[in-house]
């Protein structure tokens, strides 16, 4: 049976069209690179100051000054740039990012998004995820359908502070996709294999409208 | 002209006790190791540091910041620094943490005689706190102020003489707008060559910004 | 991925009456001549320019003032046309003049995501007339909000299929901020490469932000 | 007998420290640069996106992607570098520009200074010269004693649209050298050769102080 992150991952990797510049958080969303479907194509914009990134560096080719988002060495793909961090996060605010895939604490009905603190636990800062959120053109979340304890991520109303307001466009986990009404409002379109419609809503605390045209994941 | 290579210990001896200072790098991609070692070797204390991340075990503003000499510091990442993250828990007023692409702007503005900016980034979360809101066209800013700092520690794969920096790759990040954005700058390099040596098109920082100029290398 | 070289015809059709567009260049450097002259060719009016000093007498945006295509200018020196300045003497409002660095960051904010900057230029002169004036620690500033058009002509010596352009010497002055700040950009070139001949250092504006490559080229 | 012309730009050449950045304008400021005294070597900023500018290019290496902010094509130094508007603007408004250098149609004894406009007449815009001045560190009006008709140009108090308010800091005229103290307040510190005090004086219309230390410009 697929594993949850691949699911999700596969996932993703659909919502990428040809040329599309697309910054991946890391984690599961790093990894939808893997499953692009093919003739497609996607620039990887890296927000330390890269477009075009490659894949992790040799050891003879690696170097500290080519390095991914998480700071290790990667390499620079033909037709890739290199640029400082005012520039980056221009191209990011600017609209010039198709897609930012990033993980999540907690996602509401009004597509806002909790990421990046859990007050007096732990507070690694928002780095530069809450550009991205607001620059990109369309926001996806790729996490887990519910945390380790079975509770729900897929809110009414976030509780942890947000990374941004109603930003997001697109919520994919391990058990369904659920897109974002302009506006506002959650519409499931789609179920993960081998998961029920019961199992997915069981795990949702927000209002969910069910999509008519509900369907499988396109991922086998 | 003047020859700006001079000892490191020389160059960090103009960082005074209280001091603004600002450091370069993204997590370990372009950061000044060497004179910030010799840095916490000299002892200044009480200081204001501006650093994307405060860095990673592996980077030498890491101890700085376990050191105990930093009194404040603005950040946007800092997930990677427990010792950042004790400060921000025990005394939440001595870690600012800004949107990276906001931290960004706002040494670029300190290094380029602006004000500050107009972000949508952080309108609805808690980043907008304290802060001036203004609508523009019906959309809703926040104003991000200018930082400028005393002293700035940046890295460059090379200089002339003059001072003109190569940086390569992404170790770009907030070196450029740092070299500008602090009345004393010093910038740690791998390579010292003649004046000339590095091409119009490939000097990434002027030597005009550049006070002093000091090696590099491998740091215990 | 799409070639994005189109003829100069297909490209300059996107402009629309009544559209604002940008035109790249500085006096005679850096002037995307062969399509604004297509652009005087097809007859679109009603335009709004954005260049900072609409020409000379031997640029094409000259003679697209000149050919009363033009209802609004935003510049920062129109002594090198006096098509301009009789407009701008006729009526008034239809030239908005601007300190060169104001408009450049104007650009750079339509481009990347701001919503204006706060600078201490044209504080206590006719330029602060009718704008928002904010005092940050004690100093005044104008607040100068962003420009965003409808297309952009920029000027490159090469680019590659991907339109990566490659921008020599100071001819980047505002063809790499305007490349960042109009939905369609229309990219003039002399040298037309395959993906990855421009290195990653060397890319001026990433293929990302351009839609069209058009062959420059001597012109009448 | 020397020329008006040169007195002013072997005088202002007497103002450069070596190793400064300099911004000289169009006319008599530009002919400064012929004048350096021995030892003494600055970089010329062209804010089209130069440091560092040589004289004119030859016929043979002439191109239009290298341009001073004339529009004539010139050469670039060794140690010199290219940048686009928004940077060479950063670096004049922040400050990292030692001495602009600028001719006037009036100047006050507020040390506010006005040189682009004359209302329904002459409008050529600003270009630069707002951020110029506002911006750099030094400046320093370098322009004929009075005008063609006789009349002052060193006035109580402008009558044109203002360029920047209370931010000149030396007049060289034909005649004479006039420093503006900090907060206002002109003092008249030297003659050109074969001028007197009563010429010099009966051409300004300003208060002025004579300096104890009155002396004759050292230029020849």
């Amino acid at each position: 049976m697929m594993q949850g992150r691949e699911i999700i991952a596969r996932r993703v990797a659909l919502e990428f069209k040809d040329g599309d510049v697309v910054n991946l958080g890391i984690g599961i969303p790093t990894l939808a690179a893997n499953y692009l479907p093919e003739g497609v194509h996607i620039q990887l914009q890296s927000e330390n100051g890269m477009l075009g990134m490659g894949g992790a560096a040799s050891p003879e080719a690696a170097s500290l000054d080519i390095t991914d988002a998480g700071g290790n060495p990667v390499t620079v793909l033909p037709g890739g740039m290199f640029f400082d961090s005012p520039f980056s996060f221009g191209l990011i605010r600017g609209g010039h990012v198709d897609e930012t895939v990033l993980g999540a604490l907690e996602v509401d009905q009004e597509g806002n998004l909790a990421s990046w603190m859990i007050p007096g636990k732990r507070v690694p800062g928002m780095g530069g995820a809450m550009d991205l959120v607001v620059g990109a053109r369309r926001v996806i979340v790729a996490m887990e359908h519910v945390n380790k304890d079975g509770s729900a991520k897929i809110l009414k109303k976030c509780r942890l502070p947000l990374t941004a307001a109603h930003k997001v466009n697109l919520v994919v986990t391990n058990a369904a996709v659920l897109k974002v009404k302009p506006g506002g409002g959650l519409v499931l379109t789609e179920l993960a294999p081998e998961t029920t419609l019961e199992q997915a809503l069981a795990g949702i605390e927000a209002d969910v409208e069910v999509s008519p045209d509900l369907k499988t994941m396109p991922i086998l | 002209m003047k020859n700006k290579v001079i000892p490191v210990e020389e160059a960090v001896a103009h960082v005074k006790d209280g001091d603004h200072i600002m450091v370069g790098g993204f997590l370990k991609g372009g950061t000044p190791d060497v004179s910030v070692r010799e840095l916490i070797r000299q002892g200044q204390k009480g200081l204001t540091l501006t650093s994307n991340d405060t860095g990673r075990p592996d980077c030498a503003v890491f101890d700085l910041v376990g050191a105990g000499r930093v009194a404040v510091i603005n950040a946007s990442y800092i997930g990677a620094n427990p010792e950042t993250g004790k400060m921000l828990i025990e005394n939440p007023g001595s870690v600012r943490l800004f949107p990276q692409g906001t931290l960004a702007e706002k040494v670029r503005c300190g290094g380029f005689g602006l004000g500050g900016v107009l972000t949508p980034v952080g309108v609805g979360t808690v980043v907008e706190e304290g802060k001036q809101k203004l609508v523009v066209d019906g959309k809703e800013y926040l104003l991000e102020t200018a930082l400028h700092a005393d002293v700035a520690f940046v890295k460059a794969h090379a200089a002339d003489e003059a001072g003109n920096l190569l940086i390569r790759g992404n170790a770009k990040n907030f070196n450029v707008v740092m070299a500008a954005a602090a009345d004393y700058v010093i910038a740690e390099v791998d390579e010292i060559l003649p004046v000339g040596s590095i091409g119009p098109e490939d000097v990434t920082v002027p030597g005009a910004l550049v006070n002093a100029i000091v090696k590099g290398g491998a740091c215990a």
